[in-house]
């Protein structure tokens, strides 16, 4: 696969939410960014600003009116007949903010990493199915041992890792990470983010890294987009965004970060 | 003395800690079997269950043989409760009434299960036109006056057992469609149901396998208080000559036939009385307490 | 630890709360002095107590919660015995809280205004229309407009950092002489964050009472903290001034948070994280609680707890590497690098 | 909560009369049993039936009669009763005298007791106070009305002759049936109260407010009643609506010529006018108590009256 191509591509994305009979609440402004293979692309902005939004028009749980998103050469926004719908499902793939809803209470972790084989290689005779899930589990640094057990009885940290194999089961090409750390304790925080990193080379992935802590965010991404009530403001590698910001908005939000002061 | 300084290898952390809970309907059981009073209304509902089907081998005497020879006789060793109006015997009566109580309870409450389950599950995934209309027929049906409905719906249908399935089961749906919408609605905003989307997953199967396991713990509390309410209303409408046709055994019809003896054999009544508060008593117990030992808040860490 | 003008005073509380799955012993011998004018930072992960230690300050405790063992002293008198009625005396008078989800601290149905002038009326024993200018004044000295439009509208009607705001206000009516933030400001935006801080840091200067700032973020707390305590599982393991806490950490827990803080990281290295989550306080084992976790555990962390080792007047570890009989252990390579840079950030300052 | 929500709430109440009342027009039709020869008595000859079913209209096609039916009907003509050939809105009239009282002092009991009996249980929760209120409210919602009802008279009627058993003149004639009606309502309430209440108790504005030292009566019935109020308006509404139905059964165990008693001899004596008149009734009164009850917690709750003007910072 040539590598000029970007991974994905993004073309005047815009999205309004109707709040009320007459008040339209505009989350996207024309929003045009492109991710390469491998890169980490992180979109950095306050809650309101629409970068939820975004993350979940990629993932294709929300349309925007107008605008283009393609994955490679395959354009999602487009009707798709539930055929293409599920070939396009097994390439994008998302894992979310909140640990405890994330996860469906009533199955076991088991279920949980099944469920993706039954619905995309549902032919696989039953063992190597359980075998996959139990070496998925291996990857993310869960005992396999613990899949038969509930939900509900692992920390924010363990069911942010049974997130991420469930969503790595089938390959994805791109993964969206929404505030996927923002609910965890700092500890657990450094483990996954060292989790994402290490599984980025291992299943040479790309990610979508969307938060509010600008700080993480540059440390995990390769780039970084800040958008501020639906406008991209300004793209930018990493270090350039965090130590030569250029758009007032991005300086301000470097400026509010706590720096440590030892009067 | 071992020099108790010296570095060692992380212990694992002792692992009875963790608390390993398995199912949520085995520990529910295992909680209701400890709890005195879920455990005798458990009692209390199978014995009432056995008696219905029972009845005609456990009841002592035909239910609507008449011995014209002793009309209302005292408690003795033949008639434990002693005989009614007509001299037949009030505790056969009374097993079998429970057998037209039990079935039309569970019948109706099976179908106010169903129609209300998918009712509210629909509406409630659905959302936008699809849940306005189903909003609408719920609100209709729920303004009905309940009792008047089912009392015109048996007379259209004819009083009978089966009529009486449908008449309750038709008018009770409402609430329990109304409860599994409200709670749809709050799982479908969820993340699970957004992955489960997004790994390709069909309304169907997101609805099947996602929502129904997380509706059917306030589903069967929803049933087991909705079937004492049947039971309630059974006995309402035969109490007013609605339910099955004399001379079959049915509570109300035994609580209106005994309203003229009350002041001389109040025992005829209140005997009646107790036994269907007593059974009614037995499902309102058991589903708190099932709602307790289903409520996720307890089984979540 | 001199005697100063102490206001109050937690000395080896324990408590314990009967839930459902057991009784967890939320708090396991905690001892901490609070004096005028001085903001303590309460550092710890979710599940160490240190939200239970702040409560009981008020008598707070959740249902099934109570003090096991170990005194309160608020003006030297040990108030662990409190009744309700007479914690009802002490709080919002001399004791005040501000709460972590702005969105929740309010009452839905009430206006703001009279919330406030609730807080005030109970706490200066003033007419309702005497509180209600006071109320204003207030909302002044939070920095929002004091109109009696906004007096008179709903908390639905403001945004997350305005209802801190006026929580902060409520707080402040009664001129408490200890004020409790526990998490005030990990629900609200960066920029948001920031103007809170500096708020609570303004009016600490003009009220003059002592502030215990509870949280998880340490280079937040580094801003307003004089002294920072370290919490793990129910235990404080360090407490020490923020410049010891910065420049010579001592216990790996605190290691670990201080390596957690990832601005200060350059970006291709791997973070420095210890396994595992925060344990469950349900009959936990003896011994030390982070050796479960810790590189550098002894076979003493789990017979013993650990006491307290004063590496200086005002710096306390509780952790058997400070023992004589230990051997020495050194920190991760990469927080001695972080720590360099950030001394080398000091003395820039000074010559500046 | 603007106008345009007030409108819409409107016209989908008069929607929901409008279907029930047609469905109930529909199904009367198809009652067993010819109405015009139960009124008539079976001797007469069935020329003169003709006739008088000719006079009445009712030979005309179903949907003839339908209109009919709706145009008296906005007319407040609601025609004669087939029994006593009076006009049915003088029966309806003094009947609903009785209903109404009835459900007045049965709704009292049920709102008053069940707010208090749940409001108590939660704040002595698990306390014996609490287990006992709660095995009340448990009894209240077992015993069958009608079985219940027969008791009371039992033991304060006929035994302690404290009131009469039956008719509505005499004075304390409605106590016993407005307990027993009430008391099933009451229970259930005072069991929703307490759930509501026990949420609220541990809310955090709550453990806020605690913090500012409001004292506890305040604190219960200033800051938490209210906010557990709001969840149970809706039930308070529909069980006022169920109880004006449900009162068929009170009124024929203690014979009071109310509404329920009216519909249920119309329906026996198949007497269609007061039937349909009786269904239009009910189904007002209830749709109306639903509306009462959503204007009530638009009252109470700002953020339905204001909704969500954020004044921005």
């Amino acid at each position: 696969m040539n590598n000029t191509i970007p991974l994905l591509s993004v073309q005047n994305v815009s999205l309004s939410f109707k709040q009320s009979r007459h008040h339209q609440v505009h989350a996207l402004k024309n929003i045009s960014f492109s991710i390469k293979q491998g890169e980490i692309f992180g979109l950095v902005g306050e809650s309101g600003s629409g970068k939820s939004t975004m993350g979940r028009a990629i993932a294709r749980l929300v349309t925007p009116q107008t605008g283009s998103i393609k994955l490679e050469t395959r354009e999602l926004l487009c009707k798709m007949t539930s055929k293409e719908r599920l070939d396009s499902s097994r390439d994008i793939q998302m894992i979310f903010q909140d640990p405890m809803s994330a996860l469906n209470p009533k199955w076991t972790v088991m279920q949980m990493l099944l469920e993706p084989l039954h619905i995309h290689q549902g032919k696989l005779p039953k063992q190597e199915k359980e075998d996959t899930v139990f070496t998925m589990m291996q990857q993310v640094g869960l005992d396999p041992a613990f899949a038969n057990r509930y939900v509900h009885e692992f920390s924010g940290g363990q069911r942010q890792r049974i997130s991420i194999a469930r969503a790595l089961m089938n390959r994805p090409k791109l993964l969206i990470c929404d505030e996927s750390i923002a609910a965890l304790d700092l500890s657990i925080q450094a483990q996954i983010v060292n989790l994402l990193k290490s599984l980025r080379e291992q299943f040479n992935l790309s990610m979508i890294f969307i938060s509010h802590d600008l700080s993480m965010v540059h440390y995990i991404s390769d780039r970084i987009g800040v958008i501020y009530k639906g406008d991209l403001l300004e793209i930018a590698d990493a270090d350039t965004i965090y130590y030569h910001p250029q758009h007032d908005y991005t300086k301000s939000l470097l400026h509010a970060i706590p720096k440590i002061t030892l009067v | 003395m071992l020099n108790k300084f010296t570095l060692v290898p992380k212990a694992p952390w002792p692992t009875d800690q963790v608390i390993t809970q398995e199912n949520l309907y085995k520990r529910a059981w295992k909680l209701l079997r400890k709890d005195p009073i879920a455990l005798t209304s458990l009692i209390l509902i199978a014995v009432l269950i056995i008696s219905a089907l029972f009845a005609p081998w456990i009841a002592p005497y035909d239910p609507n043989e008449q011995m014209l020879s002793k009309p209302l006789s005292q408690p003795s060793p033949q008639h434990w409760l002693g005989t009614d109006e007509f001299g037949r015997d009030i505790l056969s009566r009374l097993i079998f009434g429970a057998r037209i109580s039990m079935s039309v309870a569970l019948g109706s409450q099976f179908i106010v299960s169903i129609i209300g389950f998918w009712m509210g599950l629909i509406a409630g995934y659905m959302g936008g036109k699809i849940d306005r209309i189903i909003s609408f027929i719920i609100q209709i049906f729920a303004s009905f006056p309940y009792l008047l409905f089912a009392m015109a719906l048996i007379f259209v249908l004819g009083p009978g057992l089966l009529n009486l399935f449908l008449a309750l089961g038709l008018l009770s749906w409402a609430g329990t469609a109304r409860v599994v919408r409200a709670q749809v609605m709050s799982l479908k905003h969820r993340e699970f149901v957004d992955a489960s989307w997004m790994m390709g997953a069909s309304h169907y199967w997101i609805m099947t396998k996602h929502l129904f396991p997380n509706v059917l713990p306030s589903l069967i509390v929803l049933a087991t208080m909705g079937i004492p309410n049947a039971i309630i209303a059974e006995a309402s409408l035969s109490y007013l000559g609605l339910g099955v046709r004399i001379p079959t055994a049915s509570w109300g019809q035994m609580i209106f036939a005994a309203k003229p003896f009350l002041q001389t054999f109040p025992l005829y009544s209140i005997a009646t009385g107790i036994l269907m508060m007593l059974s009614v008593l037995a499902f309102n117990l058991l589903g708190d307490r099932l709602r307790d030992a289903l409520d996720p808040r307890l089984s979540g860490r | 630890m001199d005697k100063k003008d102490i206001i109050a005073k937690i000395d080896n509380l324990h408590i314990d709360i009967k839930t459902q799955a057991g009784i967890i012993q939320a708090v396991r011998g905690v001892s901490l002095d609070f004096e005028a004018h001085k903001t303590i930072g309460l550092i710890g992960e979710s599940g160490s107590g240190k939200s239970m230690m702040a409560r009981t300050l008020l008598g707070l405790l959740p249902a099934g919660g109570a003090i096991t063992s170990g005194h309160i002293y608020y003006n030297n008198t040990p108030i662990e015995t409190y009744t309700q009625r007479q914690w009802r005396n002490l709080r919002g008078k001399e004791i005040a809280m501000i709460f972590q989800d702005p969105m929740h601290a309010l009452n839905p149905l009430m206006t703001i205004g009279k919330q406030l002038s609730e807080a005030i009326v109970i706490s200066q024993k003033v007419s309702w229309k005497l509180a209600k200018i006071q109320a204003l004044d207030l909302l002044k000295k939070v920095g929002l407009e004091a109109t009696p439009e906004r007096y008179h509208s709903y908390p639905h009607q403001y945004s997350g950092g305005m209802r801190q705001r006026i929580a902060i206000a409520m707080a402040l009516s009664c001129k408490p002489k200890l004020l409790i933030c526990d998490e005030p400001t990990t629900a609200l935006d960066v920029s948001t964050q920031a103007q809170i801080i500096e708020l609570i840091i303004k009016l600490q200067k003009e009220y003059g009472m002592a502030i215990l700032f509870i949280s998880h973020d340490l280079s937040l707390v580094s801003q307003m903290a004089d002294e920072i305590a370290i919490v793990y599982a129910g235990r404080i393991v360090e407490h020490a001034t923020t410049k010891e806490i910065f420049l010579q950490p001592k216990h790996p827990y605190t290691w670990a948070l201080l390596s957690a803080i990832v601005h200060f990281q350059p970006k291709n290295e791997v973070l420095y994280t210890i396994e595992g989550s925060p344990p469950l306080l349900i009959n936990p084992p003896k011994g030390d609680l982070f050796s479960y976790r810790s590189e550098y555990a002894l076979d003493i962390d789990f017979q013993e707890n650990p006491p307290f080792f004063e590496v200086s007047p005002t710096h306390r570890v509780a952790s058997w590497l400070q023992d004589p009989r230990a051997p020495s252990v050194t920190m991760p390579k990469l927080l001695q690098k972080q720590i360099q840079i950030l001394r080398s950030q000091q003395e820039g300052n000074f010559h500046e | 909560m603007n106008v345009h929500n007030i409108v819409a709430r409107l016209l989908w109440s008069l929607g929901v009369i409008f279907i029930v009342v047609s469905t109930t027009f529909f199904l009367l039709q198809i009652l067993p049993g010819d109405p015009v020869k139960l009124m008539m008595g079976d001797r007469v000859d069935p020329v003169t039936v003709e006739q008088v079913r000719e006079k009445m209209g009712l030979n005309k096609p179903i949907i003839q009669q339908y209109i009919d039916f709706w145009l008296k009907l906005l007319r407040m003509d609601f025609g004669d009763s087939y029994q006593l050939k009076l006009p049915v809105i003088d029966q309806i009239q003094s009947a609903s005298v009785v209903t109404l009282r009835l459900a007045f002092y049965s709704s009292l009991i049920a709102v008053i007791g069940g707010l208090l009996f749940g409001v108590t249980a939660a704040i002595f929760r698990g306390r014996w106070i609490d287990n006992l209120l709660m095995s009340i409210a448990v009894f209240g919602i077992s015993t069958p009305s009608f079985w219940f009802a027969l008791v009371l008279q039992l033991i304060f009627g006929l035994w302690l002759q404290w009131f009469p058993i039956s008719g509505y003149q005499a004075p304390g004639a409605f106590v016993l049936p407005a307990f027993t009606l009430g008391l099933r309502y009451m229970s259930s309430l005072a069991r929703l109260t307490r759930t509501s209440m026990l949420e609220v108790l541990s809310s955090e504005y709550l453990l806020a407010a605690k913090a500012k030292g409001v004292g506890s009566f305040r604190l219960i019935w200033l800051h938490a009643f209210g906010n557990a109020l709001l969840p149970i308006m809706t039930f308070i509404g529909s069980s006022l609506a169920d109880m004006m139905a449900g009162a068929i059964l009170i009124e024929h165990v203690f014979s009071l010529p109310g509404i329920g008693r009216l519909t249920f001899d119309s329906l026996m004596s198949r007497d269609l006018p007061l039937l349909q008149a009786t269904v239009v009734y009910l189904t007002v009164i209830s749709v109306g108590i639903y509306l009462i009850v959503d204007f009530l917690a638009l009252f109470i709750d700002p953020r339905l009256r204001i909704g969500g003007k954020r004044n921005v910072e």
